[in-house]
């Protein structure tokens, strides 16, 4: 299929340019579930996702209402099925426990996709766009190893996001990882909710706890915004830090270089609209641009690239605002 | 709540004084069952109706029903559970962490790799005893210990959620037991296993609450305490076996939620406190204790989903839902109160 | 009294239903200013609820209030308390938590921007106290701590600081003991002197002759008769009005006792630290012991301790030579002791429940099978013991709120009668009880005596402990000062013993 | 709960029968607040102590208790509102949402620019009108539509919290008034000003519960509200203020919220219900009314907010503080209980 020539290799960087794979084809019902979008990077996912169905005039898009509770998403997922939708987008609040229902959806013939957090089940699933959340935590680990560079005894800390969700270990683990490559490791962790203000007090106390910092990872850059004015109530400047997921303000910050944000990975709050995307052309045998497949890849990882100073112009189109 | 206790007490429940004694004492509990709910019924049906016209035959399919059915039962459970608790005159905010817990420690590699060498039934006491465990807790905590229910209550949802993360490792786990999954995924004539335990829970609780000594004593207890010591009931040991009997009922929902969802997790029954007393209140069952009713509370988690089930079919903005929520729980009550008392006189 | 001009306050034709109940249908009666008048009536007549609509606690639903000669309405309490009216409710109305002082001027706190002048309330509130004869109420006190007598001390204060016109009481006595009867007679007095008028419930015939100037009689919600001389008209013809019956209530006759009963009920040494101490006591089968004393001289806590409701800190309980374990109300209630404890609201009823319920809640096993209750076999039984006490109205699927105060203390002590006990401890049964079911009570007492149990009553009438015992324990400040046979015993010697001898 | 109060009637709590009156009543006041509240004294001084042992000076270091201040002031606020609710025998689930919509209206484009334009003020008065807007109507609703609290304010939960959530799009709304962040900021002889709020607020709402008309009418509405009402108060519209001046509290609350984030969001304030109940009711106020302390609830706020700073101090791991925070609960309000009794007898 003849795509025209488009540099961009960021998912989303296609927006607004018209290929062939965006003629209207046969109509899509497309269900679209998420957990509550009770922080930023989750109310964004859901509104890319919304605003990429709008586009194309042979989709129409069903989204419920976002839950934390599994049993109620599975509930969703079953109405779908009952209302013989073509296809579910479906970013699990926990990918194993949602995994039945979703073979479900699929032996009902509806092509599901999966989005952020993976089904344990290969067959639950017709395609996958993941977030790296380990690659996440290596890009910023990396990062920081490099900043500090010959510094063995430098203090990092780490405000994570929900600890209890196992994309916070991943990330955790990562940047873990990543930081024992350098002979660093997590002096101080404290973990947050995703929210600003679970940062600011999440970022208060660890504030105290260490007296000297060299680096801060933070998960999020939707809590960020409270780890940032936490820091400004401290006085505190003798660090860096990193952020996560990458919103738009962050992104700002990072351009203007004149706070202490030096850098964030992304994690793709696109993922949702791609996952719409994948789901339309699965369901109308089309296949994805730029790839010679003639199918929809069973699988695609996105990448956890860091942003900084130098590369911020590239990243800013595409960012969440929180 | 205290204003509706003290206006509650002028308008009374009986039927006519003067009729034949027989016809007056059916007619008292007959009318005073559907006076009471009447409400409730009206709104489900109103939000029915509402589903119908909005979404049609997607609505009243039989499908959807199940599902709406299938969504309902794991927190309907455990709202049974709840009604006892509170028509005793206690509470328990610690039955999502409970579930969870449960849901973890039965889905242990060690616990299935028992459940798969003996019986599958091992995964379902695991659960059951758990769930028992930590209402013997509470409710010792409350009787024995004089905590106040919130903060005990409080503390175990703190404790027993932690735990459950710790036991997980934080990581979902998959439970893989063929004889367990095969039995909970089935239907019965059509009807799903997981909605069979339902109803049976609530008729169970309906029976112990309205037909035993057991339920009696827990009017008593939960109507006034004192009274009930001095009357020669163990006031202590009956809100312990309260909490345990809540426990229980978790953990039966631990096992519903297993099977539905083929895992175990830490992350299991968030805010399932709230869903459940909601459920129970919104009922008709006294906050304060003293009364209660299981067919409420059924009423109240059906309303519920019925309208989670709504707002799916309809494809509603997510604040809008929530906004709307508040609005419906709010007519709900009116509508409730309102034909509840004419049912009375 | 003066009798010139319009009443004070007229009622007319004044009709209150609850849902299934028409609690008055058409009550009459004119009040003047300066004199004291009667309510008579049954249990359930309607004489609490008369008065709650005449302080706007109730709306009636037909009929007139006239004050002063002006249709007057009142919507709420504050309206009636601006005209005039101040009211003591029958059932203490009182909130725990708070000061005696802030009980007293609960509503109408002397206030500085809204800052409550505390020194003033309470200075107020210690002289009303002292008018009322308790300058040893401090004021300070929780009022939730006190006794139910000084609870009703306290409500009397409350209703004096209205500096009403009318003031209504609503069985003021039934917790007082005679001492605090004649002080709050005197109170009235000085009041009625003043110009106030005073409504006056009570089923104590005596004291109407005593303190009243006329009586208006209800009879199933309507008068039946008004304006009747409180001194001159005959008890009998009262009774008549009252019951639509002749009986005067008679203690039942004593069989002599057989000394050869065995004893069932042994209490030796009990004592409460700072309450009551060295208390001995043994009841036989067949036996009605009364225990005489004042108001907060501890029997209540005594016959609380022997029900293991209140752990006592010495001695021993034992009932047919078993002992029982220390604070332990179901061990007791397993050894068949019975309790119909004082209190009827806060310790005796589920009010919300049915009439059945509260009577059958101490008697459960008897009534299921493999833990399953046949509720029918529990109403026919309860619909017995009602019929027999005769509370009003009937139905035994009423929510025991909406009986009237007597009714509901009936229905206590038919939860006890119903349980074949070995021992009943009775604490004031038949307090706020009408004439004709008293009569009724005490039957059913002897005749329980008669069926082999041990009775244990306390009772602030004095007559009442001497008709219906054969033995008399006289309690002192948490000491017993006297033991005998009720026969060789009279009320004065009673009172002189109950006094600590001043009068002797 | 009424456990509790069961047995609280039969162990006699009060002074020496025969003591010196005077003595008696001085004594019985200040043994009652002092042994009311020993129990939290000593817990909190055993929570510091452990930080201290563990810490060190990180944590005895001003800074670091400033920082345990100003994490309390927030919901210290919130907390002291729900004082005055609970003891008037109500309770509020919608404070996390009330706060969340309270900082998102008064940070919209158009209230900023309104409070750029005119006086920074503007942003403050629009969060204590939407937090006592959506008092009046819990208020309403409870007193007026006989809703029982619980529900109707689980009902302004969903509704507050959808509102906020279209009214901000969903995004965290950036404040950028230069005069409000000044002014918010700054800090009094070292006190920062949040603190001095809170403190602000602690004491003026002890003086009211405790002081005014309102105060003793709030006890006697939650205490006995039929007999409140038989002494001429208005029980209802009593009611309403109660919820109103809880509703300003969550106003309050917000704007501080919005001065430490510099954000308002429909995320704020999740959860804050469950903190504010449990930080009252730990307090020593009863749950089901009639009986308040300020005091018991700034206690705590205090022992929350340091268990948590201690926790960080040491690098717990998030789940064994879970499992901490549970039992140091219950061994708070233990000893608590002990030490309460002791000071009363
Ligand atoms: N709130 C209520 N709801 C329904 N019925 C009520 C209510 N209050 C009173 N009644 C009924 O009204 C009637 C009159 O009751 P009331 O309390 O006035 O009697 P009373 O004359 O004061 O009796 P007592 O001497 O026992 O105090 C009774 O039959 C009672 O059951
Ligand atoms: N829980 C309590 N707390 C404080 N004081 C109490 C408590 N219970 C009883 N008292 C006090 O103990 C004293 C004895 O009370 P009790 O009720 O036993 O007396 P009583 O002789 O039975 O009097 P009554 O005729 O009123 O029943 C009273 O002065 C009362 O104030
Ligand atoms: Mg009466
Ligand atoms: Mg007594």
């Amino acid at each position: 299929t003849g795509n025209t020539p488009d540099t961009a290799t960021q998912t989303g960087g296609q927006a607004g340019v018209k290929v062939a794979n965006d003629e209207p084809g046969e109509k899509v019902v497309i269900g679209f579930s998420a957990p509550a979008a009770d922080h930023g990077w989750m109310a964004a996912i859901s509104a890319a996702a919304r605003a990429e169905a709008e586009k194309y005039s042979d989709v129409e898009l069903k989204v419920v209402e976002g839950t934390n509770d599994v049993n109620l998403q599975i509930s969703q997922v079953e109405t779908f099925i009952n209302d013989k939708v073509d296809a579910i987008v479906l970013l699990p609040f926990d990918g194993a426990a949602m995994t039945p229902v979703a073979l479900k959806a699929m032996k009902a013939g509806i092509t599901v996709i999966n989005v952020d957090r993976e089904f344990d089940s290969p067959f639950a699933a017709r395609s996958t766009v993941l977030g790296d959340n380990y690659g996440m935590g290596v890009s910023a680990g990396t990062y920081v190893c490099e900043k500090l560079k010959g510094k063995s005894d430098a203090v990092v800390a780490e405000i994570a996001g929900i600890d209890s969700l196992p994309l916070t270990q991943d990330r955790s683990k990562g940047f873990a990882d990543a930081l024992g490559e350098c002979g660093l490791n997590v002096d101080n962790r404290v973990a947050a909710e995703f929210t600003v203000e679970s940062g600011e007090k999440a970022a208060a106390n660890l504030l105290q706890a260490a007296p000297r910092i060299d680096a801060i990872w933070n998960h999020d850059d939707d809590q960020g915004i409270g780890v940032g004015a936490a820091i400004k109530n401290s006085g505190r400047s003798e660090f860096f830090l990193v952020g996560g997921a990458g919103s738009a303000n962050v992104m700002r910050e990072i351009k203007a270089d004149n706070g202490l944000h030096k850098a964030t990975v992304v994690y793709p709050s696109t993922q949702g609209a791609d996952g719409i995307r994948l789901a339309r052309l699965a369901v109308q045998g089309k296949s994805l641009g730029d790839l010679v497949e003639v199918e929809v890849p069973r699988q695609v990882e996105l990448f956890a690239p860091v942003v900084t100073k130098d590369n911020v112009d590239d990243y800013l189109p595409t960012a969440f605002e929180s | 709540m205290s204003e509706n206790t003290a206006t509650a007490a002028v308008a009374p429940t009986s039927g006519p004084p003067d009729g034949g004694r027989a016809r007056r004492a059916v007619t008292g509990i007959l009318g005073s069952a559907a006076g009471r709910n009447t409400g409730l019924v009206v709104a489900l049906v109103l939000l029915c109706l509402v589903g119908v016209i909005t979404a049609g035959d997607r609505f009243a399919d039989v499908d959807n029903l199940l599902t709406i059915l299938r969504l309902a039962s794991v927190i309907g459970v455990v709202s049974v559970g709840m009604t006892f608790v509170i028509t005793g005159g206690g509470i328990d905010l610690s039955v999502g962490a409970i579930v969870a817990l449960s849901s973890v420690w039965a889905t242990t590699l060690a616990t299935q790799s028992v459940a798969n060498d003996a019986h599958w039934s091992a995964l379902v006491f695991t659960a059951l005893a758990v769930g028992a465990g930590c209402g013997v807790i509470n409710g010792g905590l409350i009787a024995y210990g004089r905590i106040v229910a919130f903060i005990a209550t409080l503390a175990m949802l703190a404790a027993a959620r932690g735990l459950a993360e710790i036991l997980s490792n934080r990581k979902t786990q998959i439970v893989n037991v063929p004889g367990f999954t095969a039995f909970f995924d089935a239907s019965v004539l059509g009807v799903p296993v997981l909605v069979i335990i339902f109803v049976v829970v609530a008729i169970v609780g309906w029976v112990v609450l309205n037909r035993t000594t057991f339920g009696r004593r827990t009017f008593a207890v939960g109507g006034n305490p004192e009274a009930a010591r001095l009357a020669g009931i163990d006031v202590r040991r009956h809100t312990v076996l309260l909490y345990t009997l809540l426990g229980v009922c978790c953990g039966i929902a631990a096992v519903m939620l297993i099977a539905r969802t083929t895992t175990g997790s830490s992350t299991h029954g968030v805010l399932y406190e709230l869903d459940a007393i909601a459920a129970v209140v919104i009922g008709g069952t006294l906050l304060s204790g003293g009364r209660g009713t299981i067919a409420g509370t059924v009423f109240g988690v059906l309303i519920f989903t019925t309208l989670s089930n709504v707002f799916t079919l309809n494809n509603l903005s997510i604040s809008a839902q929530a906004v709307a929520k508040g609005a419906i729980i709010v007519v709900a009550v009116l509508l409730q109160q309102r034909l509840a008392r004419r049912g009375d006189t | 009294m003066t009798s010139s001009g319009t009443p004070l306050l007229s009622v007319r034709g004044v009709v209150k239903r609850f849902p299934g109940v028409t609690a008055l249908g058409g009550v009459d009666f004119d009040v003047r200013a300066g004199e004291v008048h009667c309510l008579l009536g049954q249990n359930g007549a309607g004489k609490s609820t008369l008065i709650k609509v005449l302080a706007g606690a109730h709306r009636p639903d037909e009929g007139e209030l006239r004050w002063q000669g002006e249709v007057v309405s009142f919507d709420n309490p504050t309206d009636a308390m601006r005209t005039g009216v101040a009211a003591i409710y029958q059932e203490l109305d009182l909130v725990a938590g708070l000061s005696v002082a802030d009980n007293v001027f609960l509503g109408h706190e002397p206030a500085t921007a809204g800052f409550t002048r505390r020194a003033e309330v309470r200075r107020r509130t210690r002289a009303l106290l002292e008018r009322l004869g308790h300058p040893d109420i401090p004021a300070d006190r929780d009022a939730g701590r006190l006794s139910a007598a000084n609870q009703q001390i306290v409500s009397m204060a409350r209703a004096l600081s209205r500096d009403g016109r009318l003031l209504i009481m609503d069985e003021p006595s039934a917790v007082l003991d005679q001492d605090e009867v004649r002080t709050l007679f005197r109170v009235i007095r000085e009041l009625t002197a003043q110009g106030v008028a005073v409504v006056y419930i009570s089923h104590r015939m005596e004291e109407i002759r005593e303190i009243g100037d006329r009586v208006t009689v209800l009879k199933d919600g309507r008068t039946v008769a008004t304006g009747l001389p409180a001194r001159e008209v005959r008890t009998a013809d009262l009774i008549k009005l009252m019951t639509g019956r002749d009986l005067e209530y008679a203690f039942p006759g004593r069989e002599p006792l057989d000394p050869t009963a065995p004893v069932v009920l042994t209490v030796r040494g009990l004592a409460a630290s700072g309450r009551f101490s060295g208390v001995d006591l043994t009841v036989r089968a067949g036996e009605v012991v009364g225990l005489a004393g004042l108001v907060g001289s501890g029997r209540s806590e005594i016959l609380e301790a022997v029900y293991g409701a209140r752990k006592p800190s010495a001695g021993t309980v034992e009932v047919d030579g078993k002992r029982l374990r220390r604070g332990s109300v179901g061990a007791a209630v397993r050894a068949g002791v019975g309790l119909c404890p004082e209190e009827r609201k806060s310790q005796g009823l589920l009010l919300d429940q049915a009439v059945y319920r509260n009577i059958t809640v101490s008697t459960l096993p008897a009534f299921a099978r493999f833990g399953f209750l046949d509720s029918g076999a529990e109403r026919v039984r309860a619909r017995e013991l009602t019929t027999a006490l005769d509370v009003r109205p009937p139905g035994v699927d009423r929510a025991v709120r909406t009986l009237s105060g007597g009714n509901q203390q009936k229905v206590v002590l038919a939860r006890w009668l119903l349980r074949e006990c070995r021992v009943l401890l009775l604490d004031e049964p038949t307090r706020g009880v009408d004439v004709g079911a008293r009569s009724e009570i005490y039957e059913l007492i002897r005749d329980l005596a008669e069926r082999g149990v041990a009775v244990v009553v306390v009772s602030s009438d004095v007559e009442e402990v001497l008709g219906l015992s054969d033995r008399v324990l006289v309690v002192r400040e948490g000491r017993v000062v006297h033991e005998g046979p009720a026969q060789e015993i009279d009320e004065s010697r009673v009172l002189d013993l109950v006094m600590g001898g001043t009068a002797a």
